[in-house]
């Protein structure tokens, strides 16, 4: 194994590490669950994804293999991440902010949460 | 290889789904299939009891993998005999379930009835521990079935003690067979006995441990004080002709007791030797006594026959505890006579509590049809549980008191088995004539109490509904007219299991697996 | 200097599984606690991918996909939960 | 040997002949009547065959075996003793037949009667030729039960009932003291046989366990024979109709006890126990039973005393222990029996005609009812023990047996209790005479009475004839019936010197007769007097004491049985865990272990960690488990740490079925909280909660101890064949696949059907929820404002709908390498459960359940009937159930695969999981949908692309 | 029509393909022949869940869109690292921003709010009702309505050309 | 290692059995699923442990693997495990839509039912 091949796969662990703890740091930093909310939705995602890269790297420089499945962990939770995110939004929302605190629709309907969809 | 062998749990296993499936929606058609499938079930059982008669162990190899490697069904004199109870027993109560329409008053009740079949057949099959444990979690969950048919508030929450109390156990059985496999490294019950001769005193700590928690688990089953009480509340409060099926569920514990501490943990074995019959002989003298004690003390019908089925189960594993031949013929002898002993008195319980205003609560109701008929099967019934003559339980107990003899403390067997049966009488007797003696006395209801209908109209029970509780009790009759041939049978499969070279036999001496 | 990196992102990993689990504990929102065990989730998705690194096998892969997908199940069943009661209308 | 073949057949007559009068009632009751009276007439005729035999001495024998495991054969035998008694069974069971059927009235069931009647019979024949002791058990207990019937035969009386309960109570309960008598008995002599038994007497006597057997026999003849204390249920038996009475309560059923006494004479008696015990007994008994009488108002109440007494003197005869003491009794029960039944049937007769048996209301019948008073009298005389009738010779025997009698070194506590007990059996006698027949005629009888037809009087003057004919002429008639029953009794060797004539010259027990008969006669006229002085002392009460003790007996049963199963399921589970962690311990304790043989395996930071969080997860979950919510997301964790640990520790298999079971557990408990309460109130106390917490950790202390222990030890285990042979002849690479669908496919096959019937089982439960109370309280549901409006959230909608396939292809891709890498159909049924939960919790159950086209119930069945024929297919290649073929098929340019039965093993299993899951889900949603919760139907709560198209249209 | 019933999403059918080698981690002959044969039959299985075919006018758009949008997350988590690393949490100034829409397309708007979430300081937290606006939670800002411009420049405009 | 394993088979085993012995059938289904994850771990440590050695067998090499058995066990006791629970759940569900209660104990002493005795005989009260 090369120093280069070691100092890719190293940097991208270390790039993914790094990430992970700037998530952790702001889930306990951030003062409330809005903000603490953007943390982890993409500071450990990216996270995962250094970690994926240096997978992918590793079987394919050290192991020989070439192999993208790791990739479809990655769009797991590229195309997941956006949905719990609005789901946990919506919980934290109805528990804590009112209708009226939001900003208003500018449309006939008001936020999904309090205002039933158009029917037809 | 005799594919017969595996007939009894195929065949029920292939009916269920197909009854589930195609004819959910036509209650003759399930009907059909399920007495069709039973009697079946019947013959084959028949056909593997005549097999087993001359005395060898045949092994059935699934998946054509030599034991210990693969899982084996063993036939032998014990299992045939379990199989054959179990057919006649199931055909009873399938017959009753029709003529009451049981099955009308939930889903799936057949389906259901054949998977149980399936699960019984293969616990007393099979001579594998974890497989003992898969067959357990195949009967018991259509049990849970079976018992919440019909559904109801009560029963409901019966049920859930129920379900709970054997999660706990079936949780139980497999702390118990980690231990076992971490400690013997094998699962098969004739491969662990040969096992088991390599273990010392010296080292059995913890395989000691594995035959007591087994023990405890299958005392749950065959409901031994301590793990007894779940009993009363789930039979008392399951559908009767249900109840009278789950006769044979707490024989299941009995059975793995026998199969297991006389073949695996048999009482030559140094590391066990005979802690499991001394353990054994203290709880079931304490369930005998449990059983009677509620027998006498109960206010409803359906919860004193609980308790007698609690003290029966107390007398036959006290003759199991003794673990010789001679206490094994005991038990078997008794083990068949309380099954339908108390399949007898579930049904005829069934017909007479839907017919009563007061249901099942011993206390006077107007008087119903056929009140005599009743109170002549009633007293059969009971003199049978009770173990009075002519009837089998009498039999049974002498052989069960003859037995114990030799034990170190027999006479505390004897004394809670004589006095227990005299509080058994005295409660059955006190019961009988609440049930039947005083309501013709009160012929002419209160008219001040606006009672509710009976839930049934009084109608005759007809020759269809009566068939199988006069079955049941012809069965303890002959089987006390013939208690020669019978008791020598048993003693065949007494001595089967104590001199276990053919069952030891099945494992292949190189322990080479073919396929 | 490889392994190093993967002992500090085994580390990384193993804090934030720490603080999401503190964050379980403390709250004080539902919608902290979906978020933390969200979190969790992904994290432990890495931890199995960093110790495929580590073991140089392959055979970890599944489990780490299929806990993303029930990851992702489980969160919007709890969060469903929170908002309409019954997860299945 | 040729006549002792009918025993068995003698002893069978009865119970065949009782099938009669139960099937032919129909047929009229005269006809029912005499086919009973033909069963015992046939009985009686093979009784007399043998006759000759016994009389010549021989003991005629059959043997029939039974259950010789347990040592009982259905052996008979008949001697002097078996053939006095079975003659007396069937002899009087004759007059009864004839009796009865005159004195049961149209209203009573005369056919049921018969039928007991005759059970009763063969019962008590068996009792008297069985010469198996443990046959004896059987009959003896048979009579208990047929006594219960015939006593209750009255049932709408309560005193009928409760007479009937009370005699089997303490029957029955002696009967079963009898067995353990017997079995102790029979286990001295080693044989049940009684023909042995007879021959082992010294054994027996010396043995230490002759006390117990003794005792034990005692409390079973003790109890049959209304032997003080225990004499109180006979006068309740009363309650019978009077031939009953007649024939159980005089002649024959209450002589069992006696009967056994005489039976086990030559092995029991001659012991001073038996001597105390067994004289004793029989003096107070006959002593206080005489006195008793003496104050009855009730006819039979005062006849049922008496025959207290007279068995009481009976039993004390055969105490004594002396063979002059034996010929006393067996004369003693002949004569009892033929006045006794007489004034049984008499009194019957009065209380037909006269509708009362109270003394104080009769009087003066014998003008009236004149063949019935020559009857009573002449039968009343004879039990007062008057010259000339027959009860007056054995009287005169019994006395001359006490004379000599020391009690404790006193000479004259026997005889002088004796002359007591005659003196008032006299005085009751006579009053019986004289306060019933004499005296002026009234006109206040409830009916007016006469004398009854011949039919009913006939079976009584026959007695009455006897007791005269034996009277005068006592060794003519029953002479030699005495002598070979006696000699039966005392087994053989020198008959004592005994004589059966009335006049024995001036002996002490004539004196004791003088006094007895004039003290007697004193105590007649003092009566009144007497009687008020009886009424004011209060006394206890047997009958209330008896009702008072088994009432508080069932009191305790019930409160014990309740006070245990109680139905609380949380301390049945409490004592389960702390008596299956003491048996754990007990059974550990009595064994070895050898040192540790493994090392252990470093613990790495990451073990650590996961560790933590497990147990930081555990510990936060019973903190908090109150909210139920927190306590599922808490769940989950512990949920992930397991499957990271399998995945740690070489389990990928394991971690991904962990998960994903885990998640769909997670679901099915989120939707059953829907309708549940969302808090756990704290209810245990603190005290509890610590009792509890004790448990678990001492619980938990155990099992990791356990774990621990056997982690470092090794043993050889079965699986290296399965590691070197699932490639070679399983055809997989995944070992733990190939243990699954090949080598223990069997328990996977058992496995699915598990899930199988648990889909069912939830089925069949909705449905009857569906219909039962819960369905209104659904119906009448009130759901939680503030719920979020959005249903269906597009962005949900669109991502499962891209993610749905997708899933579903990792579904296939995870069932089809299950075969040689981490998977299989159980993985694979469970990913694509998931993903349609997915998809129901995106668009709703309403929606979604409308694009389904399969079934879930087939699913199931398809699931588990193409297991078990996948299975059952290798029969067609004669090989067992689930014998598995694989083969590799090269087709170019498609590379080399592999087709294994296993997988359409595995097919069977991921059908199977499917069905059920979505069967559950589908019930649970079902339930949701019963309760009334608006839904929106459409897949997605708005399609923001409806908006252009209706714009368009709009333009 | 026929064409329509065998491939109800063809771009489906191709992803599913692409994920069935990425999943065997193979490219053969014979993973084509399954992989193009389970790409054909899920979508047929599954397509009453998903009625109706989405548009998309450009697949090749739509990839340069997803490399910007990739591009973005990275830069955007340098950002966010920024925040949390360096800014006190009582200077964060978070808002709730109002972004209304003209996309109509369930699948525009859906990707729309993805890359919100996944891209600068912003997440998607809810829609109207109707799907005409969407609420942003923005972590750090202090001109809400630059934020509000710069998503429906940078994205929506883009996405409008790819979902007709 | 084996500390760990062991130590978590037991803390999840008190944890289990306390959430046992609570009195309503929520926490008592947790407390029968942290029974059977302590089970599952139990029992799948009867084949010892082993780290990175899974019981995947490597074609063309010669290398030690961990006891494949215990693993097939634990999946079978999942699945049934999983099948037991979806039952108890609908079970204590309906219980509850039943009695509107959720408690797990019922009274079985009924007090409804008096005694019924032929005479109500108070003791020694003479007849
Ligand atoms: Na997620
Ligand atoms: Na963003």
């Amino acid at each position: 194994m090369t120093l280069i091949t070691e100092f890719v796969i190293s940097l991208f662990l270390i790039i993914g590490g790094i990430f992970a703890l700037i998530g952790s740091l702001g889930m306990v930093r951030l003062r409330d669950t809005m903000q603490r909310m953007h943390a982890p939705t993409k500071a450990t995602t990216l996270g995962v994804g250094g970690v994926l890269i240096a997978s992918m790297l590793y079987f394919l420089l050290i192991e020989g293999v070439f192999s993208y499945r790791e990739i479809l962990i990655v769009l797991m939770l590229l195309v997941t991440a956006p949905i719990t995110a609005n789901f946990i939004a919506k919980v934290y929302i109805q528990g804590n902010v009112g209708n009226d605190d939001l900003p208003g629709t500018d449309a006939e309907r008001g936020w999904a949460v309090y205002d039933e969809p158009p029917m037809g | 290889m005799n594919h017969w062998i595996i007939a009894p749990v195929i065949l029920p296993a292939l009916l269920a789904p197909l009854i589930a499936w195609l004819m959910r929606f036509d209650i003759v058609l399930a009907r059909t299939f399920s007495v069709a499938g039973t009697i079946v079930l019947t013959a084959i059982s028949i056909g593997l009891f005549i097999m087993a008669a001359d005395g060898g162990v045949e092994a059935y190899r699934l998946g054509n993998w030599a034991p210990p490697f693969g899982i084996m069904l063993v036939l032998d004199r014990l299992s045939a005999l379990m199989l054959l109870l179990t057919s006649v027993l199931a055909l009873i109560v399938l017959i009753h379930v029709i003529a009451t329409d049981w099955d009308k008053k939930g889903q799936h009740f057949h389906a259901l009835f054949q998977f149980q079949l399936m699960g019984i057949y293969g616990a007393f099959l099979t001579g594998d521990a974890f497989n003992l444990f898969v067959f357990f979690e195949v009967l018991l969950i259509a049990s849970y079935g079976l018992m919440l048919h019909g559904g109801g508030r009560v029963r409901l929450k019966a049920g859930l003690q129920y379900v709970v109390m054997n999660l706990a156990g079936s949780t139980l059985f497999l702390f118990a067979l980690g231990t076992l496999y971490a400690t013997t490294g094998t699962l098969n019950i004739a491969d662990l006995a040969i096992k088991l001769r390599d273990i010392p005193l010296e080292d059995a700590a913890l395989v000691r441990v594995a035959a007591m928690l087994l023990m405890i688990v299958f005392a749950i089953k065959a409901a031994i004080f301590p793990v007894q009480f779940w009993l009363v509340g789930t039979y008392a409060n399951a559908p009767a002709p249900v109840a009278a099926l789950f006769a044979i569920m707490t024989k299941v514990g009995a059975y793995s007791i026998l199969r297991v501490y006389t073949i695996s943990f048999g009482p030559d074995a140094a590391a066990t030797g005979d802690m499991p019959g001394m353990w054994l002989f203290w709880g079931a003298l304490v369930t005998t006594g449990i059983g009677a004690i509620g027998v006498l003390g109960s206010r409803r019908l359906m919860t004193m026959l609980s308790f007698s089925v609690i003290g029966s189960m107390g007398t036959l594993m006290l003759a199991v505890s003794a673990f010789t031949p001679e206490s094994v013929v005991a038990a078997l002898y008794y083990l068949l006579h309380s099954t339908f002993a108390a399949a007898a008195l579930f049904l005829l319980a069934d017909l007479v509590v839907t017919r009563r205003r007061e249901g099942d609560v011993l206390r006077a109701s107007p008087p119903i049809v056929q009140n005599g008929l009743f109170a002549v099967l009633f007293f059969a019934a009971a003199i049978g549980m009770a173990g009075m003559p002519p009837l089998s339980g009498f039999l049974g107990k002498l052989l069960v008191l003859e037995t114990i003899r030799d034990m170190p403390f027999a006479m505390w067997g004897w004394a809670v088995v004589l006095i227990g049966s005299l509080l058994t009488i005295v409660g059955f007797v006190r019961a009988g004539s609440s049930l039947f003696w005083k309501s013709t006395a009160t012929t002419e209801a209160p008219a001040e109490i606006a009672s509710p209908a009976p839930k049934v109209p009084p109608h005759p029970a007809d020759t269809l509904a009566l068939a199988p509780v006069i079955v049941a009790l012809a069965m303890l009759a002959m089987l006390s007219a013939f208690a020669h041939p019978v008791s020598g049978y048993l003693e065949d499969t007494a001595a089967q299991l104590f001199t276990p070279n053919g069952y030891l036999a099945t494992i292949p001496e190189t322990g080479e697996g073919v396929k | 200097m490889m392994t190093a990196a993967l002992v500090f992102a085994f580390a990384s990993f193993a804090i934030g599984l720490l603080v999401t689990l503190w964050r379980i504990i403390v709250g004080p929102d539902p919608a902290d606690r979906i978020l933390a065990l969200d979190t969790m989730v992904i994290n432990v998705i890495a931890m199995i991918l960093l110790y495929g690194i580590w073991r140089g096998s392959h055979v970890y892969f599944e489990a780490a996909l299929l806990i993303a997908l029930v990851g992702f199940v489980s969160t919007v069943a709890y969060c469903r939960f929170i908002l309409r009661g019954d997860i299945i209308e | 040997m040729d006549s002792g073949a009918l025993l068995p057949i003698l002893a069978l007559v009865p119970f065949i002949g009782a099938l009669f009068p139960a099937l032919m009632i129909r047929a009229g009751r005269d006809a029912c009547a005499l086919m009973t009276g033909v069963a015992t007439l046939l009985a009686f005729a093979m009784l007399m065959t043998m006759a000759p035999a016994v009389f010549r001495g021989e003991v005629l024998q059959a043997q029939i075996e039974w259950l010789p495991a347990l040592g009982l054969s259905a052996s008979f035998f008949l001697d002097g003793l078996g053939f006095l008694f079975a003659g007396m069974i069937l002899g009087v069971g004759l007059l009864i037949i004839l009796y009865a059927r005159f004195y049961l009235s149209s209203d009573d069931p005369m056919g049921q009667f018969y039928t007991y009647l005759l059970l009763f019979q063969g019962a008590m024949l068996g009792i008297v030729t069985s010469d198996n002791v443990l046959l004896l058990l059987v009959f003896w207990e048979l009579t208990s039960l047929s006594s219960f019937l015939l006593i209750g035969y009255w049932k709408h009386l309560p005193e009928g009932r409760q007479g009937a309960r009370m005699a089997l109570a303490v029957t029955g309960g002696g009967g079963l003291a009898l067995i353990g008598g017997m079995l102790i008995l029979g286990n001295i002599a080693g044989s049940y046989d009684l023909t042995v038994i007879l021959t082992k007497g010294d054994e027996i006597r010396a043995s230490e366990w002759y006390f117990p057997a003794l005792i034990l026999i005692l409390l079973g003849a003790f109890t049959k024979s209304a032997q003080f204390p225990f004499h109180f249920w006979l006068p309740h038996a009363m309650a019978a109709p009077t031939p009953v009475s007649a024939y159980l309560h005089s002649a024959t059923m209450v002589k069992a006890g006696v009967f056994l006494l005489a039976r086990l004479w030559p092995v029991l008696a001659g012991t001073p126990e038996w001597f105390y015990i067994v004289a004793t007994t029989g003096l107070i008994t006959m002593v206080l039973g005489a006195l008793i009488a003496l104050f009855k108002d009730d006819l039979k109440a005062l006849l049922a005393f008496s025959t207290v007494s007279h068995l009481g003197l009976l039993t004390m005869l055969l105490g004594l222990g002396t063979k002059f003491g034996v010929v006393a009794a067996v004369f003693h029960i002949i004569n009892h029996l033929t006045f006794k039944a007489a004034l049984f049937m008499s009194a019957g007769i009065v209380d037909h005609e006269a509708h009362t048996r109270d003394i104080k209301r009769l009087g003066g019948l014998r003008r009236l009812m004149p063949i019935t008073t020559v009857i009573a009298c002449l039968a009343a005389l004879s039990m007062a023990g008057i010259p000339l009738l027959n009860g007056f010779l054995s009287k005169e025997m019994m006395l001359e047996a006490v004379s000599q009698t020391e009690w404790w070194e006193n000479p004259l506590f026997v005889p002088v209790l004796a002359t007591v007990g005659a003196l008032l059996s006299v005085a009751y006698s006579f009053r019986f005479i004289f306060h019933t027949f004499f005296g002026p005629v009234r006109d206040d009888y409830p009916s007016k009475p006469h004398d009854p037809s011949f039919g009913m009087w006939a079976a009584p003057a026959f007695l009455v004839v006897l007791v005269i004919a034996i009277g005068l002429f006592s060794k003519a008639t029953v002479g030699p019936l005495v002598a070979v029953a006696a000699d039966a009794v005392y087994g053989g060797g020198k008959a004592p010197y005994y004589s059966l004539k009335i006049w024995h010259g001036v002996t002490p027990a004539l004196w004791m007769s003088v006094i007895a008969v004039i003290g007697g006669i004193v105590l007649m006229v003092l009566h009144k007097p007497l009687a008020w002085v009886w009424n004011a002392v209060p006394r206890p009460e047997a009958k209330v004491i008896f009702e008072w003790l088994l009432d508080r007996i069932v009191r305790l049963c019930r409160a014990i049985a309740e006070a245990t199963h109680n139905g609380s399921i949380t301390r049945y589970l409490a004592i389960f865990a702390v008596g299956t962690v003491a048996l754990g311990y007990i059974a550990w304790s009595g064994g070895g272990m050898t040192p540790a043989t493994r090392d252990p395996l470093a613990v790495t930071p990451l073990a650590a960690i996961g560790w933590l969080l497990l147990v930081g997860a555990t510990g936060y979950l019973v903190t908090i488990h109150h909210n139920r919510f927190r306590a599922l997301i808490v769940i989950s964790i512990i949920g992930l740490m397991v499957s990271a640990g399998f995945v740690y520790l070489s389990a990928p298999d394991l971690a991904l079925t962990q998960i994903s079971v885990e998640t769909v557990t997670i679901l099915l408990l989120l939707l059953a909280l829907y309708f549940l309460p969302k808090e756990t109130p704290r209810e245990s106390p603190a005290w509890l909660r610590l009792r509890d917490g004790a448990i678990a950790l001492i619980s938990g202390g155990a099992v990791a101890a356990l774990a621990y222990a056997f982690m470092l030890r090794d043993v050889s285990v079965i699986s290296d064949f399965h590691l070197a042979n699932s490639y070679k002849g399983g055809g997989g690479t995944n070992v733990v696949n190939v243990i699954l669908v090949d080598f223990r496919g069997y328990d996977t096959y058992g496995e699915i059907i598990v899930l199988g019937i648990a889909g069912l089982t939830i089925f069949a439960l909705m449905e009857s929820l569906l219909r039962g109370k819960a369905s209104a309280r659904l119906r009448n549901w009130t759901f939680a404002p503030n719920t979020s409006l959005d249903r269906h959230p597009i962005m949900m909608v669109v991502a499962t709908r891209f993610l749905f396939p997708i899933a579903c292809l990792v579904g296939v891709y995870i069932f089809l390498r299950g075969h040689n890498e981490p998977g299989g159909g159980f993985v694979a049924g469970l990913v694509v459960s998931i993903a349609l939960l997915m998809q129901y919790m995106a668009s709703g159950f309403a929606w979604a359940q409308r694009k389904q086209t399969v079934e879930y119930h087939s699913m199931i069945g398809l699931g588990v009937i193409i297991a078990g024929l996948t299975g059952a297919g290798a029969w067609l290649a004669g090989r067992p159930f689930l014998t598995s073929a694989f083969g590799y098929v090269n087709l170019p340019p498609i590379e080399e695969f592999e087709l294994a039965t296993a997988a359409l093993f595995d097919l069977g299993v991921f059908l199977a999981v499917l069905g059920a899951v979505m069967l559950t889900l589908y019930s649970l949603s079902r339930i949701a949908r019963h309760a009334g919760e608006t839904v929106n139907p459409r897949p997605m709560d708005y399609d923001p692309s409806r908006r252009m198209r209706s714009g368009q249209e709009g333009m | 029509m026929m064409l329509a019933r065998l491939f109800p999403h063809p771009m489906l059918s191709l992803t599913l393909l692409l994920i069935w080698f990425a999943l065997v981690n193979a490219v053969t002959v014979g993973h084509f022949l399954l992989g193009g044969f389970l790409g054909i039959v899920l979508p047929i299985i599954t397509a009453p869940y998903w009625p109706g075919r989405p548009k998309l006018r450009s697949p090749f758009k739509l990839a340069a869109y997803v490399l910007m949008v990739i591009w973005d997350i990275v830069l955007a988590n340098i950002d966010v690292a920024k925040i949390i690393l360096f800014k006190k949490p009582e200077d964060v100034h978070s808002h709730w921003i109002n972004v209304p829409l003209d996309l109509t397309s369930a699948e525009a708007i859906t990707v729309l709010a993805g890359t919100i979430t996944m891209t600068p300081g912003t997440i998607s937290a809810m829609l109207s009702a109707d799907a005409r606006s969407i609420l942003v939670h923005c972590l750090h800002t202090d001109d809400p309505d630059a934020v509000r411009d710069e998503i429906k420049s940078r994205y929506e405009s883009r996405l409008k050309e790819i979902f007709p | 290692m084996e500390m760990i394993v062991a130590s978590s088979v037991g803390i999840l085993t008190a944890g289990g059995v306390y959430l046992l012995l609570r009195q309503r059938t929520f926490p008592v289904i947790l407390g029968l699923a942290l029974l059977s994850y302590a089970v599952n771990v139990f029992l799948f440590s009867s084949g010892r442990l082993a780290v990175g050695l899974p019981p995947v067998l490597n074609k063309y090499a010669e290398t030690a693997y961990t006891d494949p058995l215990p693993q097939a066990l634990v999946l079978t006791a999942i699945v049934i495990s999983f099948g037991m629970t979806a039952v108890l759940v609908m079970i204590a569900l309906g219980a509850y839509l039943e009695s509107a209660e959720d408690g797990v104990n019922i009274d079985l002493k009924r007090p409804d039912i008096d005694d019924d005795e032929d005479e109500p005989t108070g003791p020694m009260s003479a007849p």
